[in-house]
Order: C-alpha cells, then structure tokens, then sequence
C-alpha cells in the first residue's frame, strides 16, 4: 500500500466547475463529485426542499492524489474560494494502484 | 369583489395553500426536486408554444416591438427604486439589498401563468408576444443590480473567479429564457398546425399539471419561511408587500402610456409586480455570493409570491381595466 | 368468474405482473424513484379531488358519519388481531409482530385504486366519502401497534431519541394523508366547475398512469421478493395471504350493520383486506427501528399487495354484492 | 421535397434542435435525469401498447415471422460491417471499433418513433410487429460484436470479473427489451377495449412528450459532442454518417426481398440505420470496459441521431417508396 | 494546514434531523448530508428500489471541526444512537482555514 | 474509541454490485453506496447530463471495517478490478462501538 492524499472539498454546486477545472491543472488525474441534500453552515440550514432555484446547494468533490499535485491543487484553490465559498479538507490514505495517481 | 373570490377559490390557489400549510405544520412531505422542476420545464414549454402560435395567427406591430422596450427599461430601473427603498427602510447591507432588488426587477413565471389564468377566468383577451415580455424582463435586472452592487461600497468578490463570460452565459441562457423564447419561436413557425399535435400534451393538461406544481411551490414557501422569517425585519417584510405594488404603479404607467388592452396590461402588471425566485437566485450566487440567499428567497417565495398569487392578481387587474376604461 | 378475469386480465395487473416478472428476472431495469414518487402524489391528488367534487353533488349524510367511526374503530381494531395471529403463529418477536400489525390496520391506496376501477367494471356505485375513509384508517392502526409494543416486553426504544412530537407530525402529516384530505377538501369547495378545467390532467389520463405506477410496483414488489424471502417463514407467507380475509369478513360485518351499498361496501373491505407499504413502514422506522423492515415490508408488498390484487379484488366485489344482497 | 421539409419543420425536431443549439453555447440547462428517464419508459410503453393493439387487430402472417427473422441477420451482420470499415478507414483499436459496431448494429428507439410520426405524416400505413422487430435488433449486434471483439488480439477483461450469466440478463432484460415486450403483449392481449383506458395517457399526449424528450436529447447530444468531439477524427466522423447510408440500403434489400409495404420498409430501414444510446452503452460498459464511452456514446448520440432525424429519415422514406414502387 | 477531525455519520434519513441538531448544539460550524443509494448491514441489502416507503433509506452526514466540538457532538450522539441506528466514524484531516471551525 | 478502516471505493455502477459481494464475502459487516454525477479521469470527463445510458456512471462505496476484513477485501479487490475500473483508498478512522465492525 502507498501513501496518497485525498482531497474533499464542499462547495457551492455553481462554484464547483470552476474549483475542478482548477484540480485538473494542477496535474490531479481524477476526480468524482457528489450531491448533497442538505447542509448548514454559518447562521443558515438548507435543503433541496426549501429552495426551487437549486442556489443554495452543495456538491462534494472526492480527489485522491499525489502529495505534490494535491498542494499544488491547495494553493490555486486557496486563492480561489474567497471567504464565502467551500469547505476543503485533506486526509491521508493508502492506495494499492501508486502509478495511476 | 368577483374576481378576488374566484382567484382564491381556483384549484391552484388552493393547493398552493395547501402546501404552504402542511409545511407551516412541519409535514415532512415533498415533491421530488426532479419531478418538479421536469414540471417547470414543461409549464414554460406550454407557455411559450402557446404565445408563439398566438403570435403567428395575429401579426407583431409596432406595439408589441415599444412595448418590449418599456418592459426591458421597467426590469432596468425597478432594482433601483428596489435598492433606494431597501437601503433606506431596512438594515439590509448593501449586497444584500442589491441582490434582492434584482429579484424585483425580474420577473416569476408562475405568477404570470396564473395571472394568465386569472384574465381568461375574467374574460379578458391577451396576446402571444407577453411570453416574449416576461422572457426579456428576466435578465436585465440582473445587469442592473449587479452595477449597483458594484458602485458600493459592496464588491462583487464572484464566485470562484468565475470570469464575466461565465456569468453572462449563466444569466443569458438559464433555463427559462431559453426554453420560454425557444419554445415561442418553435409555437410560432410550426403555428396552429403543429400545436394540434401536441396539443393534448402541452394545452389540455396545463391546468392540472400548474396545480402540481403549485403546491410543490406551497410546500417550498412554508419551509422557507420557516427557517427563514428570523432573518427578515419588519421593514423587510413590508418590503415584500408593498414593493410589488409599486412596480404595478410604474407598470400601469407605461401599460397606459402604450395603449395596451386590458389583458396584456395586467399580465404586464403582473411581471412588474412578480419577483424571481429561480433564475434571479441562480446569477446572484455567482455573482454576489456575500449576499444571503435565506434572505432575498424568503422574501420573494414566501412573502411576495403568495401576496401576488392571492391578494395582488385580483388588483393588478382591476388596475387593468381601470387604466384601458380611462385610456378608451 | 367473469370479474376475476377481467381483474386479471386489466392492462394495470398485467403491468403489475411485467413488472413482477421481470424483477424475479433479476433484470436491473428501474423507474426512477423521484419519478414514481410523483406519480404517486399524482394519484392521489386524483383521488381525492374526485372524491371532493362526488361529494359536492351530493350530500354527505348520518350514515357516513357512521361508516367513518366504524373504519376508524377497525383500523384500531385490526392490528390486535394481527399482532395475535403473529405471535401465535409464528416466530417473529414482539416487536418484528407489533410492527407488522400495524401495516395490517392501516390500508393502502393503490389496492384501493384499483378497487375503484374494478368496483366500476363491474358497474356498481361508489360514494366520494369513501377516500375519506381511506385517509381515515391509514394512522389508527399505528397507534394501535405502538401500544401493544410497548405493553410488551418490547420496549420500543424510539430512533434518535425523537420526542412524541415529531412522530405525531410524522404520523399525522404523511404525504399520504394531507394529500388525500388537502384534495378532497380543494375538490368538495371548488366542485364540478373546478374539477372541469384540471379534468384532462387529473381524470383522464388517470388509468394510464396507473399501469406505470404499477409496473413499479411490480419491480419493487419483485426485488423485495428476492431480496426478502429468505426471512419469511411459511407461518409468516401464510398470514400474509389469510390476514386480508380475516380483515375483508370483518369490514364485511361493518357495511352489513351500516347497510352500505355493494360498491361502497367493496371499497371497505377492500381498505381493510389491504396493507400499508408506503405510510407506515416510515413510521415503524421512526418509533420502531429495532422491527426489521425486511420483514413486514416484504410481507406487505410482496404478499399481500398481489395478493389482493389479483385474488383479492373479485372475491371482495363478490362478498361485498352478497352481503348488500342479504340486507335488501 | 415536400416531405424533408415536413420533418424538419416538425416541433419535435425543432425542439431537438433547440437543446442542441443551447448545450452548443454552453448553457447549463438541464432536464433531471429521472424526469427524463421516465419519459423514455413512458415513450416505450406506448409505443409497445400501441404495437401491440394492431397485431391484435389485424394477423401475424408469416411474412411478419420472415422480417423478424432477417432483422435479426441484419442486427448480427451490421457490426461485421462496422467493424471493417472502422479498422480500415480510422485509427481506432480494436476494443474501440467493436463497441463502437456493436451500436450501429443494434437500433436506437427514438429514432423509430420519429420514424413513425414520419411515416404516419407522409400517409404511409405500418403494421404493429414492427415494434417487435424493433425490440428483436437490439440484442444480437451487442452479441456479434462480443465476439469480434474476442477473435481480435483485444481480450475483453469484462468488468469486475462479471460473469457470462451477468452479463446476459443485463443485456437481454434491458429496460427497452423488456418494456417494449412486455407492452407490446399487454397491448395484444388487452386489445382495443383495454387501449381505449389508457389511451388519454399513452396515446393522446405522445407527440408532446416526444418533444420534451428530444429536448434533452438535444441538450445531451450537444454536450456529448462539446466534450467529446476532440476524440473523434474525422474519419470516425463520416463513419456516423456513411454507415446509416450503408446499413439503409441493406436494409432497403431485406424490404424489397420480404416485399413489404413502403410505410414498413421506411421502418425497417431506419432501424437499421439507427444507432444505438442506451442499451448498448450500458452493455459495452460491462463486456468492453477498456473501450472509450467517450467515442462510441458522442458518435451514436452526438453524429448519427442528429443526422437520422434530420436528413435521414425523409432519404430513408424515399428509398421504402421507391423499393416498394419497384416491387409492385 | 491545521489539524481539524473530520465526523462521518451514516444514519437512517429520517434519524438524520435530529442528529443533525445535535451537531450544532455541539457547537459545531456546519455539516452536509449527502444521499446514499443503496447498501448492507446486519442480514440485509437495502436500496431505493425495492421500498417504496424509502424507509430504509441512509444519508451521509459529514462534519468538518475541532477536536472539542467533535467530541461533545461524540458523546451526544452515543446516547442519541440506539444500538440499532447508525455508523458513526472520526478520522483526522488538514484544512487551510482554521478560524472557520 | 477504537481504531478501524475506511475503504472508499470509487467506482462504476455497473460494476458495483459485483465489487460489493466482494466485500460481504471478506466479512465486512456493512457498507454504503452514494451516488456520484460527475467526475474526469485519464482525459476524459463524464457527468449524468452527457450520458443519457448512464452507462459511464460512478457510485462510492463506504464500508467502515476491522484490519483483518478490509485486508481480506482489498486482496480480493484488487484481482477484481482490471486496469480500467475503480479508485479504491483506505483511511484510518476511530469508531464508539467497536463490536459492531
Ligand atoms: N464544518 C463543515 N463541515 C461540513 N460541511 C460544512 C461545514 N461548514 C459548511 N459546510 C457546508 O457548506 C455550506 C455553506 O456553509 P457556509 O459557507 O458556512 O455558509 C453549508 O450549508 C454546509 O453544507
Ligand atoms: N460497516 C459499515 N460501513 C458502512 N456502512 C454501514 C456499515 N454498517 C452499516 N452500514 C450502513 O447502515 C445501514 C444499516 O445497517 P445496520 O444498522 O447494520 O442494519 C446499512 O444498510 C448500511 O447502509
Ligand atoms: N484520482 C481520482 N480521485 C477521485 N476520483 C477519481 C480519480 N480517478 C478517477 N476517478 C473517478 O473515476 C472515473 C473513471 O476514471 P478513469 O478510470 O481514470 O477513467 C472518473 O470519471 C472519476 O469519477
Ligand atoms: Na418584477
Ligand atoms: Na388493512
Ligand atoms: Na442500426
């Protein structure tokens, strides 16, 4: 087993292409997004079910990657989520496949 | 008043209500998000093949052509009055008073289906090219708001970079503009005969189908103002009452200065005094993502939507007639 | 038998049985659940404003008040019964019975649907109060059940630690039940005038839609099968097949003392004879959560449901004109 | 030509055209999957429905037994073909060509409605089986291509280790198959008299519905080629064009040989020129996974379909009434 | 980066409001509940398709915060679940933003 | 609380039932699967509204497990999936309720 990172980022379901374009040019070969229903965060909770426009919904984008590409990722998307948008996190994890990431 | 009964006693009506209850009592019921919104493509496919084949019978004049152009200016210049107003009642910071005034500059399509609904129920005639109207009165707001956001103090600060071409693209070509002009066109080439195809899809059920839907959008104003009423003052909440009446004011004005008949006056009426609840909130959260999405959605699904659907469209039309008797 | 083959024979029982086919197939062919859920609110929107707009005609009398109280009393009634049944019969726990005594008492709507469609096939009448009482008997039971668990050893331990509160709204304001009632009540106040312009939507269409709902349910119904078998004794099929006979003489007795006509009288037993899949799993879920939904979800939907359906239905319309027949 | 003007001009195609042309510009647009998704079942369980009344009208012959019997050789064959010319004419790998062969073997559902409404606009009478055969071509090109694929150095390595009894189900109880089947029974067996139930849902709205759903087919199309067009050479390119032409005229020999009526030639031959989007994805996705769905998916959905429904379907309905013209 | 812990709970969904709501009484700045599908435990595969109730539907909540938070959520959350709802999980993560957890 | 595994497994639909057999037959006492939308990988990028057969769908699969299973899995995971299919990764979490796993 190998040593990887994997990078999760909550954000704003309109935000989110932009933050994946910025994954893929920082050299990450993958990533996976999911849907959220739900979420609360500062004074406010949402839900699919409380707002018609979908503007308020969250995606989570999965990424799992080198040391290198994932803190080149950190940096561009620290620049880029202001201080209103995303939740990013990173944690260890081991892989069996090191070559594909 | 006839009218004012007969609105708040039509199916829709009603199930708008229901749903707003239920979710007032805490019901735990929803309609699926896809099935909903697969509903709202289908109601803006309606109207706008209707329109278009209405237009393809008579002939677009002149005044269809001022009329778009005063409609255009009137979703132009509500978000100022909206932002004046805001700035001044409420304790709304600036990007969140900017982000609302541009749902009150543009418009809610549901609120112009039913008021299309309200005026055949009262007898009046409309024509096709109001479809167009509420298509081009969806956007400018949004530029609008968006300048005087900028003017502020209050910097955009846009969603993740997102670059202005990103963002015209998201405002230009949203779902309901698209699917309201494409369909209008499409009503409009293949005309009568190509609606008695899929007129048993797209006229017959219209009605029924606005009820679903209707209390899908009950049950989301309930919850929204549930969660979100704390965060509205009672200037804010005013706000959403009487803002509505004076976008119907400007609007009555220009419905008068263009001679409109009746109908389309109070569907005019009615876009003015409607307030986006999808598109609007879509663009703000790209282009203003300091702005509170609990605030400006609260107020326009939960105060203003069901103030227009019950209490205003009896007035807006009246306000109708009233104008086209003094102009006759 | 003449009915029992044009029961079998309806284009809604064959979808039903594709639908079965292929799931014991193991075809992974699925309808999409935000899809089926809207038809199901679909249904029963229809439903309920037909009921609403028959009673506007005509006038809802002592006798209704009756029946209604009789179903509420046989919806509380049922589930003690079955919990007997169970635990006397077979293995499952106390608290595996309770919860599945609870789906018993309380009914389901497409079963009562498809009554609908068949008691009309077969050319009886059939009062509008009628999904009145469907809504009526679909929380007695399940109040019914959670006394008997906590009688019990089975203590019931509710899930997260919800206070009475919540499961009463969740119980009291399930989609099944606001819908039926919501509808009903909109059809009796807006009438055959209302009931006029949603008509292409919510009528005719309505059979139709009905065979898509019920291929769904025929995959579900399959997949729970297969999945769930394993878990079903043969005293626990058994019960899933004799439960809705005993439930169909007593509800028979009901109409007979309330001397309901053979079609209204049909709709009961068939109300009693039927067992929740939709309303009630939820609330086991919430006050029950150590009762294995595998169990009585399988029995109900896998069992019971193609049960009545298929063998259920003609015998019912044959003992509901045989006791109308006795009483004139 | 009156008739490739009629086509496109039609509201349905126009409404292709508009997803097109939006997913084009980038617009973020979308109809919910699931939405979507149960219009496609809808669409097959009328078409199936319908199908199937006719058989019960009129008879099986056997010259409906011989067509079956040839579209099922031309289904086999087809991917042969493909196969050959993708290898010679463009750089793709073998696992490549043979998922790509296995979709223009196989028929795309779509397609062969519009093919319908085509036919039924140009006056030509078609006879119910032809949703059999319809349902009959998908299956053994996915078949013929497996084993091209396995005789070529390019082992298949199927998914997960899926076995063969996987794999077959998953192919032979697709959701099409199985829909279309199994509707088209309800269809004979219920008849006319089971029809006229359903037919204000599955009959009266379909031309509607198929305008919705070839909206987010064009949005699909247009996305697929956005992000999949730079994968595709041009010689993969004319292949989506030249093969329909290819696989029509030989089908256009099975019609002249089986001598069959212009309104089923045109059918025949536009099921063989149909490429599949559905079925056979899903299945190259299991057997083939080294295959690029990137390729295949933005050929089938993004080159051909547009190329059937637009300048297709007129040609192909040319062709049946000059075959048909010489037969007689 | 900063060290923050990362709280998973895969709970019934109609069990998730109201461990929801003990996660902001713990004091915690925000989660996301994210849908699942299908799945195992105990004897038996669940899965949208074969239960019309969706009553055995699970979600996914995600929570993102310091280690204090997340253990007053922990020990809240013991009581809360029974032995029969739930799978509950901590693992450790780097986030760039500290003052927001 | 006690130490275990989380093996995420990112994979396509299709192929998921097959991998989660796997994993029952290794012991692990649960898992769930989450739906994915979106997503890029090698060069190329797939979302639900580009594919209307789904056929290039992804689902993550979550089973929160002991050592010795998620070991027992990943062996077998790993002659399952050929070169061409699914991201697996293991994590370390803490768990309450340590005989459940
Ligand atoms: N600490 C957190 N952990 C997980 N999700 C979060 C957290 N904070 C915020 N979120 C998500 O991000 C959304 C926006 O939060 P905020 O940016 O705080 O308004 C919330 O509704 C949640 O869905
Ligand atoms: N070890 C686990 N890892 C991930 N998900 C689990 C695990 N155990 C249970 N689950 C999920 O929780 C649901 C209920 O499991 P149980 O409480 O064991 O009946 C399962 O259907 C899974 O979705
Ligand atoms: N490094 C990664 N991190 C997260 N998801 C990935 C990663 N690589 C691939 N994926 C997912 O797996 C799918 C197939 O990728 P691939 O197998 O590289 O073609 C992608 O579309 C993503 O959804
Ligand atoms: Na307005
Ligand atoms: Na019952
Ligand atoms: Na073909």
């Amino acid at each position: 087993m190998h040593s990887r990172l994997r990078l999760e980022l909550i954000i704003e379901r309109m935000a989110a292409p932009r933050a994946c374009k910025l994954l893929e040019a920082a050299g990450l070969t993958g990533y996976t997004v999911l849907p959220a229903i739900s979420g609360f965060g500062g004074e406010t909770r949402w839900s699919r079910d409380t707002d018609m426009s979908a503007s308020s919904d969250m995606v989570v984008v999965i990424s799992i990657g080198a040391e290198a590409q994932v803190h080149a990722a950190l940096n561009q998307l620290e620049n880029l989520l202001g201080s209103h948008i995303g939740v990013l996190s990173v944690g260890e994890v081991q892989v069996l496949r090191p070559g594909r990431f | 008043m006839d009218i004012a009964l007969g609105t708040l006693l039509s199916p829709i009506v009603l199930f708008f209500l229901l749903g707003l209850v239920v979710a007032l009592l805490r019901s735990q019921m929803t309609i699926p998000e896809a099935f909903a919104k697969g509903l709202a493509i289908y109601l803006m496919m309606s109207i706008g093949l209707k329109g278009g084949v209405a237009i393809s019978k008579g002939d677009l004049g002149w005044d269809a052509g001022f009329v778009m152009i005063s409609a255009i200016a009137l979703s132009f210049l509500l978000p100022v009055i909206a932002y004046a107003l805001l700035r001044t009642t409420t304790r709304l910071s600036e990007v969140d008073a900017a982000a609302t005034a541009a749902h009150y500059g543009s418009i809610s399509i549901v609120t112009f289906v039913a008021a299309g609904q309200a005026t055949a129920a009262a007898g009046l005639e409309t024509s096709g090219y109001l479809v167009a109207v509420a298509a081009l009165m969806e956007v400018p707001a949004i530029i609008s708001a968006l300048i005087i956001a900028q003017r502020g103090a209050a910097q955009p600060g846009s969603v993740a970079g997102s670059d202005r071409g990103e963002l015209a693209r998201e405002v230009l070509l949203n779902a309901s503009v698209v699917v309201l002009l494409g369909s209008l066109l499409i009503g409009w080439v293949t005309g009568e005969a190509g609606m008695k195809t899929v007129a048993p899809f797209f006229v017959e059920p219209f009605q029924g189908v606005l009820c679903l839907f209707l209390l899908d959008m009950g049950l989301s104003a309930g919850r929204g103002l549930r969660n979100g009423w704390r965060q509205l003052g009672p200037g804010t909440i005013a706000f959403g009452v009487y803002m509505p009446l004076v976008s119907a004011s400007l609007a009555a004005g220009v419905a008068a200065l263009n001679e409109m008949g009746p109908g389309d006056a109070a569907l005019l009426i009615t876009l003015a005094a409607s307030a986006s609840y999808i598109a609007v909130p879509a663009a703000m959260r790209l282009a203003l993502p300091k702005a509170k999405p609990s605030i400006y959605l609260t107020l326009s699904l939960g105060i203003t939507f069901p103030f227009n659907l019950i209490v205003g469209l009896p007035l807006y039309i009246w306000l109708a007639n009233a104008i086209s008797a003094g102009a006759a």
